[in-house]
């Protein structure tokens, strides 16, 4: 605005000598109206915006209007967890923050023993939450899914722990904003550790059943929609199905060919049933007979695992002593 | 139930079926509507008019359609070449004699929206005035449609005993001369 | 006029075109051709198309309606009825579910869409029976049936 | 408008939120007013009435006031997914800027944007969907070889 009003002026001066008592009183006034001058100055701001790209993103704490205390005290009572503060602030602090902390402190030149850096990072607690995570989902899925086998049951914690989910997790729990990181915008790595630290903090201030509920509601709700062999890779379903099968004294699978359709075109569908003491176990479709066999093989391993799509969805209802803080939340959410 | 994975489940729900309908005695219009449903995707629960999800139809013995009626006579085929007295007229027996398929095809394409699509349509739909077939197309068939109209039985192939019991509304005196 | 200062003249020039023409631009960016730059083709492209949205909103409804027609005719001739009848049957028996629940459930639900269908075909020989009667012809008619 | 020229989204939720616990989506609320401008009056009462009775009822939000000379009063909304929302509170009153709050704090921060319907799943069917041979009766198999 102040360069537009400029502009104005200085072409007012060139414009003449009977403009010069007009000119004293347009200072005064502000020009109302149409900013012309807008759009020139959008054109710049884009042609500049082009030429160098955007800004390097700054991390939220470094912005306008940012209290870590007040944040790290709402994020405790948004989540609706009884951390300890400290704890949680603990949680937040990398081991690379406080290394590049400590350097910029030595290249500033201060005194290492007047301004200590006492600072403890979460290299305990992630590791601690970690294991706790792990332990309470493999509990967890093998409570769920008692016919799943150990290696399923390792898959899917691994999708659940992996970096992926817990990072997108973080990142939609505004745990990015608060942790403490040498590097701006937090790598996956250091934001997973910080989730995990998160756990670890909530487990020592409240708790293994409660940090078990948030772990619940919070990883597990991201099993919803879920297919089971996206999280486990299985090559050869047909192998695993006889292994399960001999180990339940069920009779082999015996595939046969139930269904085809366009079968010498380029759009042949081949349904396949695999019959087990001449009972249907499931059916698959496929573009080829092998295809059809493998997908058949791998419903009736969801359907041995109980891991189908029609399966009783999983309890999250809200623990019993949390049960009346949750209800009014929700009556004021609608 | 299925509990397919999604693109399995895809494959099976937009895979096209073929079907086969014999026309031995059938009339040619009740093929075609049997045809242009399938040839369009509206039997399907699944349909939309953009996703083509229509099938094949293989029509087999169009050379033994009936008309009923005197259509075999009377029903013209008018088509016009674009040049001057280029005005064709020829009569649906005429026609089934230089082309036994010509009279199924031209009743389904006309049964069919008149869009972009018919042309595909019509590329589905694969018709043959005897009943043999060619092996690939016999390996793609599904299912077997049933015929509209059931073939009525001629005289011939009734028993002597069946014609004896056959109700009679007035037994002929035996001097009765057949005209 | 007179303009006894700039700021009044400043004031009274007219609008900036520049962004007339943006406003009516913005929503032509998509179309095909020089009608997504060129502001004197934009603008009747663009009332055009407003039109046009306006209609659909009425025709959008009629339409998905069909489509729903033909996707449940199409799931009730798979069992064996025409969809008159269905429709019929289903609302005499007072399920009160509309097209749109029924065609997806043909679509998503087979199972559930064939006990309607079979709910349906049971009130139908239901109202088949009552109308027939159990086969006698009504005191004091006399007809061939009785004679044999 | 036309649906083809504006974006749209299915229905979706912030990390399936309200399936365990229900979180307040938004995070901090930033809310930038004059001391003395005409136009802040309805904002500067806000902050004399309710903003303390608005924090206190919304624990997880981070209230900032700043008053800042000459600005435009308006309100910045930031939610838990990273989006920004800002609010022009110009000459709005005490009420309806609390009223602007409590819609705020209850958005999920997802853009605004048209909804193509107004429900969605990921896994739309329990039964298993409908393919072509779902309703066929298992009797028609492969095709009988044709009487030659």
């Amino acid at each position: 605005m102040a360069s537009g009003l400029y502009m104005l002026s200085r072409g007012a001066l060139t414009s003449g000598i009977h403009c010069q008592r007009a000119c004293r009183n347009l200072l005064l006034p502000q020009v109302r109206g149409k900013k012309r001058w807008m759009k020139a100055y959008t054109f710049l701001m884009a042609k500049k915006l082009k030429l160098e790209g955007p800004p390097p993103p700054k991390p939220r704490s470094q912005q306008p209007h940012f209290d870590y205390h007040a944040e790290v005290q709402a994020f405790s009572t948004r989540l609706h967890e009884n951390f300890s503060l400290e704890l949680l602030k603990a949680a937040f602090i990398n081991p690379c923050y406080v290394r590049v902390e400590q350097e910029r402190r030595t290249a500033l030149g201060v005194d290492s023993e007047v301004t200590a850096l006492v600072l403890k990072d979460n290299t305990e607690l992630s590791k601690k939450g970690a294991e706790f995570t792990k332990d309470f989902l493999t509990d967890w899925c093998r409570a769920s899914f008692p016919s799943l086998p150990s290696e399923g049951l390792a898959s899917i914690v691994g999708h659940l722990t992996g970096p992926e989910v817990v990072t997108h997790v973080a990142r939609n729990l505004g745990v990015e904003d608060l942790t403490m990181s040498a590097e701006f915008p937090v790598p996956d790595d250091v934001l997973q550790s910080t989730f995990m630290a998160v756990i670890g903090a909530l487990q020592e201030s409240s708790g293994a059943e409660t940090a078990g509920f948030f772990l619940r509601d919070f990883l597990v709700a991201q099993l919803i929609g879920k297919d089971l062999f996206d999280m486990w890779t299985v090559v050869n379903p047909m192998g695993l199905l006889v292994e399960e099968l001999t180990k339940r004294n069920i009779a082999l699978p015996e595939p046969r060919l139930i269904r085809s359709a366009g079968a010498s075109t380029v759009l042949p569908l081949y349904f396949v049933g695999l019959y087990s003491d001449k009972k249907l176990l499931a059916q698959g479709p496929g573009e080829t007979i092998a295809a059809a066999e493998e997908e058949a093989a791998r419903v009736a391993l969801r359907k041995l695992f109980g891991y189908t799509e029609n399966r009783t969805p999983s309890d999250f209802s809200p623990p019993q002593q949390q049960h009346q803080q949750p209800r009014i939340q929700s009556v004021s959410s609608n | 139930m299925s509990s397919f994975s999604r693109s399995a489940q895809q494959w099976a729900t937009f895979a096209r079926s073929w079907f086969l309908i014999d026309a031995r005695m059938q009339p040619p219009g009740k093929i075609a509507s049997v045809c242009s449903v399938r040839l369009q995707g509206k039997h399907k629960p699944i349909y939309h008019a953009l996703s083509e999800c229509g099938d094949h139809v293989v029509v087999i013995n169009s050379r033994h359609i009936a008309f009923s009626g005197n259509k075999w006579e009377q029903k013209v085929y008018s088509s016009h070449t674009g040049y001057p007295g280029g005005f064709k007229q020829v009569t649906a027996a005429q026609l089934h004699h230089k082309d036994p398929k010509a009279i199924v095809k031209l009743a389904v394409y006309g049964m069919l929206p008149k869009n972009l699509q018919r042309r595909s349509m019509m590329q589905r739909l694969h018709i043959f005035p005897e009943d043999e077939l060619p092996d690939d197309i016999r390996a793609n068939l599904t299912e077997e449609l049933p015929q509209p109209r059931e073939i009525p039985r001629k005289l011939s192939e009734y028993t002597q005993e069946e014609i004896d019991a056959f109700p009679r509304l007035w037994t002929p005196p035996t001097d009765y001369k057949m005209k | 006029m007179v303009f006894l200062s700039l700021s009044c003249w400043i004031r009274n020039r007219g609008p900036d075109r520049y962004w007339k023409v943006q406003e009516v631009l913005k929503h032509a960016r998509h179309f095909r051709g020089r009608k997504n730059r060129c502001y004197s083709l934009a603008v009747r492209a663009v009332r055009r198309a407003f039109v046009y949205a306006t209609k659909a909103r009425k025709v959008k409804k009629r339409n998905i309606r069909t489509l729903w027609i033909t996707r449940i005719s199409a799931g009730s001739r798979e069992h064996g009825m025409k969809y008159p009848a269905l429709m019929n049957h289903l609302t005499k028996s007072s399920v009160q579910l509309n097209r749109r629940v029924l065609s997806d459930l043909a679509i998503t639900e087979p199972r559930s869409f064939l006990s309607l269908a079979k709910l349906a075909r049971a009130r139908q020989q239901e109202g088949f029976r009552a109308a027939l009667g159990d086969g006698k012809e009504p005191a004091g008619v006399l007809s061939r049936v009785m004679l044999q | 408008m036309t649906s083809r020229g504006t974006p749209s989204r299915f229905l979706k939720s912030v990390l399936q939120n309200g399936v365990g616990r229900y979180v307040c989506q938004l995070k901090r609320v930033s809310i930038i007013f004059s001391k003395n401008a005409q136009s802040s009056l309805g904002i500067r009462d806000f902050i004399e009435e309710g903003v303390v009775d608005y924090a206190k009822k919304n624990p997880g939000t981070v209230v900032y006031v700043s008053p800042q000379p000459r600005r435009i009063p308006k309100i910045v909304a930031e939610y838990l997914n990273g989006n920004v929302r800002e609010e022009i509170v110009t000459n709005k009153t005490s009420a309806q800027i609390s009223e602007l709050l409590t819609k705020l704090s209850n958005q999920s921060g997802l853009d605004i944007i048209r909804i193509r319907k107004p429900q969605h799943t990921d896994s739309p069917s329990i039964q298993g969907q409908w393919h072509p041979f779902v309703n066929r009766p298992p009797s028609i198999g492969l095709i009988r070889p044709l009487k030659d």
